[in-house]
């Protein structure tokens, strides 16, 4: 099934794939392993004439320690699991690397707006580059982005990333990325946000690092911040 | 689940009659809902320190002496429920009707109250304070007035002798309601 | 709902009007806290005060303390949902969203 | 002295009648539900086509019918039809007694859910259409009409599931009275058949988890009509308190309607099997604790929402833990089918696939349930899929294993078998095709609820797959045409069935088929446990609960 996940180009991508390798895998072993058993039974104890059905009443620890044992290890798969995972949501979501880049990505009825800064690398200057739709990053460098939201909850989705965050209104929430390949890659809503949902999408570009320059030098700054 | 047969047990119902459990069971789902919205009301209040100011407009006065008011109307109840099980009836009757003389009081000092506040700007949508004021005391009011048209059911029959269970049923609901805002009084009125 | 009076359903009465007397004392206790000086300490004592009345009225108006357990089991639970929801909120809604 | 036509069928008080009327109105809204699938499925097949019976599906369309698929088929199918229908009937007949402790509350209880499908189907007919929030109403989008340009299908929709709540919490206050004060003699809470226990913790569940949904239904109501701000953050109030409030409620309410389905389960795998339930106790207990653990879950379904990210892990850990109890249950459920002697009875075979499509959804929720997992998942079709694979088995297969097996009870006649297995066949083979798609479109990062899937480009070449599943669904629809035809032809002219079919030991098969007024011709007396089948001391192969030792097998065969 992993076949069908998209290409992974962000750095925790990697991790996160093989996350839900180890789980399919576990799982799947154990889905497998049940339907077999449960079919087999099924096939073997079918009713056949002469023979009557014994009498398991699974009321003593004996005879139950034939589904309770099978839940002991269930439970120690369950703990691996949540072992493994730990490490990649903390990654994701619970640090907050040095950025290279700090941009604002705001949610709105149906569109994102998404302000780069300008050649003093600050946000909030008179130099900031707003652009509705596109986003641009270097390459293999870590983005900091504060998602805010103008309407109602909105979320930032980017498949090829692994990331998704809900942008919720009344609170700025920060997160991370690093995209290790240079590309154009598609932005999405991933939470109902009205009419337009369907066609709230951007698209995140990645240039190497001389072209990112180049890209931020040839912008006009905003014209708001001129009249001040 | 052994498959011989065991000797009966001596007993097998709660020994609650069934209507009271259903009225218990019944107060476990408002309390649930009254618990909700006042942990709402909490943790907004936690998170906005500055509502006090809004909480000092409310009147201390006024909501101590609806207190008392619903303090002694449960009074009022519980000694009817008393009544009935000492087969008194008609003092039972009496006593009923005097819960629900306090019952409207506190609905009509409630009223006063309201028409003072909104006079004085403070209406639903002057703050998110203001909001949860008006949304848990009117809440709080509704289950007043539901409770005035069961007491009026209950007396009337309790008034030729019948269904005189209920009359411990309509108690515990109104207690119910006295314990709501028993809650909300220092809530809204005290705390600031 | 047939059940007549006078079977296993019934319950000692207490003092009632004693009670009633507690219960205003109390109430006029609960508004003095309010004016303490200390709010954190004022709110506590404030609460304090209700939580007694509320029991007051529950086990004693309300008979609980007269119920089995499974009766008083039902209330719990659902005093239990409620604290659920409020501590697990708090890190969100108190903490979570800022100005 | 007969009553009266109204009296009998209409406004009655009786929990059979009762419980039929309840199937009915659910069976008919399953029907709505069904038809608003295959409307937003064509929709996503063939995007922008004009879907054949509907017409054109535009953007605020689409999301009014996923909102209302879901609304209707949580709400007002699976509640409904497991836990009222089945509850209705099957707690006073199992427990050995005449009726529901409060019969008239019963009534109230079925009126009011009446009128809250009707509002429900109202909001269809009202300017600006239905609500077109989700089904999970999150707010601000609920909060403001302006938002989605809906305004009273919002209104009507808090209304009706307000309403609905109202109604199931009477029948809940009911079904645990009844079941705790009103069982026969002998019939201790250890002998109640299993399907009794998941109907009372499904009621007790959704009593403790739905009160903070209603309290924050009325703010929202407000911030709707009146324009308070409680969950609008410029007036200081906060969106995530709702979603909070709903999944605090929302994970048990899973439950609820998950545990009636699996209590068909338990009645039907010891029936067929011939053999007693394996782990009678440890299913109970199991189910306590699975209960118990869902008040302490609700937030993994937030752990992208903006939530605090060191709530993740607790939340994550208590929710993966539940796997621990369900597999616990489906084992138990496995291991009473060893050493059987099975019959593949319709009802059977629905309960074996219940156990065998659940397991799927079960194991695709630990994907979910693991916080760094969910980032990719979470709102994508992989949910979906997950979603249809625990609650189709448990509410509609449970739901047919449960009618084909419930039936002659009902209405005095058998269902037509071989209907019954073409009927359970092609609901398998399409199911599967409908929902096996959505893992794969979920795993390629297909997000939920966007109407025209050609909108982004890199979903374009999984769209056969969409085209797939929407087959599967039109399918699944078309076969239900064969339960349709079975149901009411059995109805009128079925085989008449005996008391007891099945030859089953629980109290239900010991009155007539169907039961008169009263149910019981004497109050049954209970010896032993509900499942006491192929017994080694009796060369019978059950032993009814009611009969006294000594008597066993004494009861004729019908």
């Amino acid at each position: 099934m992993l076949s069908w996940l998209p290409e992974n180009v962000s750095s925790y991508g990697s991790d996160m794939d093989s996350l839900l390798r180890l789980i399919l895998y576990i799982v799947g072993v154990w889905f497998v392993l049940a339907e077999v058993v449960l079919i087999g039974f099924l096939v073997v104890y079918r009713k056949k004439p002469g023979k009557r059905a014994a009498w398991v009443p699974g009321s003593n620890l004996k005879q139950l320690s034939w589904v309770l044992l099978p839940c002991v290890v269930i439970l120690g798969l369950d703990l691996a699991i949540e072992a493994a995972g730990a490490p990649v949501w903390h990654t994701i979501k619970q640090t907050l690397p040095d950025p290279d880049l700090t941009v604002r990505v705001s949610g709105k009825q149906f569109a994102w707006d998404f302000t780069h800064p300008g050649e003093d690398g600050q946000l909030d200057t008179d130099d900031d580059i707003k652009s509705e739709f596109d986003l641009y990053v270097p390459v293999d460098s870590v983005v900091q982005f504060e998602l805010v939201s103008e309407d109602v909850i909105h979320s930032f989705w980017l498949p090829h990333l692994r990331l998704k965050q809900d942008v919720v209104p009344g609170r700025s929430i920060k997160g991370w990325f690093e995209v290790t390949k240079e590309g154009i890659y598609p932005i999405a809503c991933a939470e109902l946000c009205g009419i337009g949902h369907t066609k709230m999408g951007a698209r995140l570009h990645v240039q190497s690092l001389e072209e990112h320059r180049i890209w931020v030098q040839s912008q006009e700054p905003l014209d708001e911040f001129w009249e001040e | 689940m052994s498959n011989h047969a065991q000797p009966l047990p001596a007993k097998i119902t709660t020994g609650v009659p069934t209507g009271r459990l259903g009225i218990w069971w019944f107060l476990a789902g408002e309390t649930v809902i009254f618990g909700g919205l006042i942990v709402c009301y909490i943790l907004l209040r936690l998170h906005h320190p500055e509502w006090a100011e809004h909480a000092a407009h409310t009147s201390w006065i006024v909501g101590g002496i609806n207190t008392l008011v619903l303090l002694t109307s449960s009074l009022t109840m519980v000694q009817a429920f008393k009544a009935v099980t000492e087969g008194k009836t008609q003092r039972a009757v009496g006593l009923l009707g005097v819960t629900w003389l306090l019952g409207l009081a506190f609905l009509v000092i409630k009223v006063f109250e309201y028409t003072h506040e909104i006079h004085g700007g403070y209406t639903i949508l002057a703050n998110l304070f203001w909001s949860f004021y008006y949304l848990m005391t009117g809440l709080h009011a509704l289950h007043i007035i539901g409770g005035l048209v069961a007491i009026a059911v209950v007396m009337a029959r309790a008034r030729k002798g019948k269904d005189l269970q209920r009359v411990e049923y309509v108690g515990l609901y109104w207690h119910l309601v006295d314990v709501v805002w028993i809650f909300l009084y220092p809530l809204l009125y005290i705390a600031s | 709902m047939n059940e007549t009076l006078g079977h296993d359903g019934d319950h000692p009465h207490s003092n009632y009007v004693a009670v009633w007397t507690v219960l205003v004392v109390l109430l006029v206790l609960g508004i003095a806290a309010g004016f303490v000086g200390n709010p954190v300490l004022g709110a506590v004592l404030v609460f304090s005060v209700a939580t007694v009345k509320a029991f007051l009225v529950v086990t004693i108006y309300m008979h609980l303390k007269f119920e089995p357990l499974l009766v008083r089991a039902i209330i719990l639970c659902g005093l239990a949902c409620v604290f659920i929801v409020l501590i697990g909120l708090i890190p969100d809604i108190v903490y979570g969203f800022g100005h | 002295m007969e009553p009266s036509f109204l009296r009998k069928y209409v406004f009655s008080v009786d929990h059979k009648t009762i419980a039929k009327q309840y199937m009915i109105t659910g069976l008919l809204m399953a029907v709505l539900g069904g038809y608003l699938a295959y409307v937003f499925r064509v929709q996503l097949a063939w995007p922008g086509e004009s879907v054949p019976g509907f017409g054109p599906v535009g953007e605020n369309v689409y999301n009014a019918l996923v909102t209302m698929h879901g609304t209707i088929m949580i709400f007002w199918v699976a509640m409904p039809i497991l836990l009222a229908a089945f509850g209705n009937f099957l707690i006073p007949l199992m427990i050995g007694t005449d009726d529901m402790a409060f019969p008239r509350l019963n009534m109230v209880s079925y009126w009011t859910f009446l009128v809250s499908s009707l509002l429900l189907v109202a909001s269809f007919m009202v300017p600006g259409g239905a609500a077109a929030m989700g089904w999970t109403f999150y707010p601000p989008l609920s909060a403001r009409a302006e938002f989605t340009g809906v305004i009273w299908g919002g209104h009507l929709w808090i209304l009706a599931v307000a309403l609905e709540f109202a109604s199931m919490l009477m029948g809940g206050i009911n079904f645990l009275t009844t079941v705790v004060n009103r069982r026969a003699p002998g019939l201790t809470m250890f002998r109640l058949p299993l399907m009794i226990w998941m109907l009372i913790s499904a009621s007790v569940l959704f009593m403790f988890s739905v009160g903070p949904l209603i309290a924050g239904a009325f703010m929202l109501l407000l911030d709707r009509t009146v324009g308070t701000g409680f969950f609008m953050p410029e007036a200081g109030g906060d969106p995530l308190l709702f979603q909070h409030l709903f999944w605090f409620f929302g994970h048990p309410e899973v439950y609820v309607i998950l545990l009636p389905g699996l209590g068909v389960v338990t009645e039907v795998l010891p029936v067929s099997s011939r053999k007693t339930i394996f782990g009678y106790r440890a299913m109970v207990y199991s189910t306590i604790v699975a209960g118990l653990l869902s008040f302490v879950v609700w937030a993994h379904h937030q752990f992208i929402s903006g939530i605090n990210p060191n709530l993740a892990l607790p939340f994550s850990i208590t929710t993966i833990l539940i796997s621990v109890p369900f597999a616990v249950f489906l084992f138990c459920c496995i291991a009473t089918l060893w050493r059987g002697s099975i019959r593949f009875t319709t009802a059977m075979l629905f309960s074996i696939a219940v156990i065998a499509e659940f397991l799927l959804g079960g194991v695709t929720g630990i994907v979910n349930g693991s916080a760094a997992a969910d980032i990719y998942m979470h709102d994508t079709y992989f949910v979906v899929a997950h979603f249809h694979y625990t609650l189709f088995p448990a509410v509609i297969l449970a739901m047919f294993g449960g009618i084909y097996h419930w039936f002659p009870k009902m209405f005095g006649r058998m269902m037509n078998e071989g209907l019954g297995l073409a009927h359970f066949g092609l609901t398998i083979v399409f199911f599967n095709l409908t929902f096996l798609p959505q893992f794969a479109l979920g795993f390629h990062g297909h997000h939920r609820r966007i109407a025209n899937p050609e909108s982004f480009d890199w979903l374009a070449d999984m769209q056969g797959l969409n085209v797939l599943s929407t087959i599967g669904s039109i399918g699944l629809l078309l076969a239900q045409i064969l339960f349709v035809i079975n149901f009411f032809h059995s109805m009128f002219a079925g085989k008449k069935a005996g008391r007891n079919p099945w030859q089953a030991t629980t109290l239900e098969w010991v009155t007539p088929s169907p039961p008169g007024h009263g149910n019981f011709e004497e109050t049954p007396v209970v010896y032993r446990g509900p499942y006491v089948y192929s017994p080694p001391d009796s060369e019978k192969d059950w032993r009814p609960q009611h009969l006294p030792a000594g008597l066993e097998g004494t009861e004729t065969v019908p």
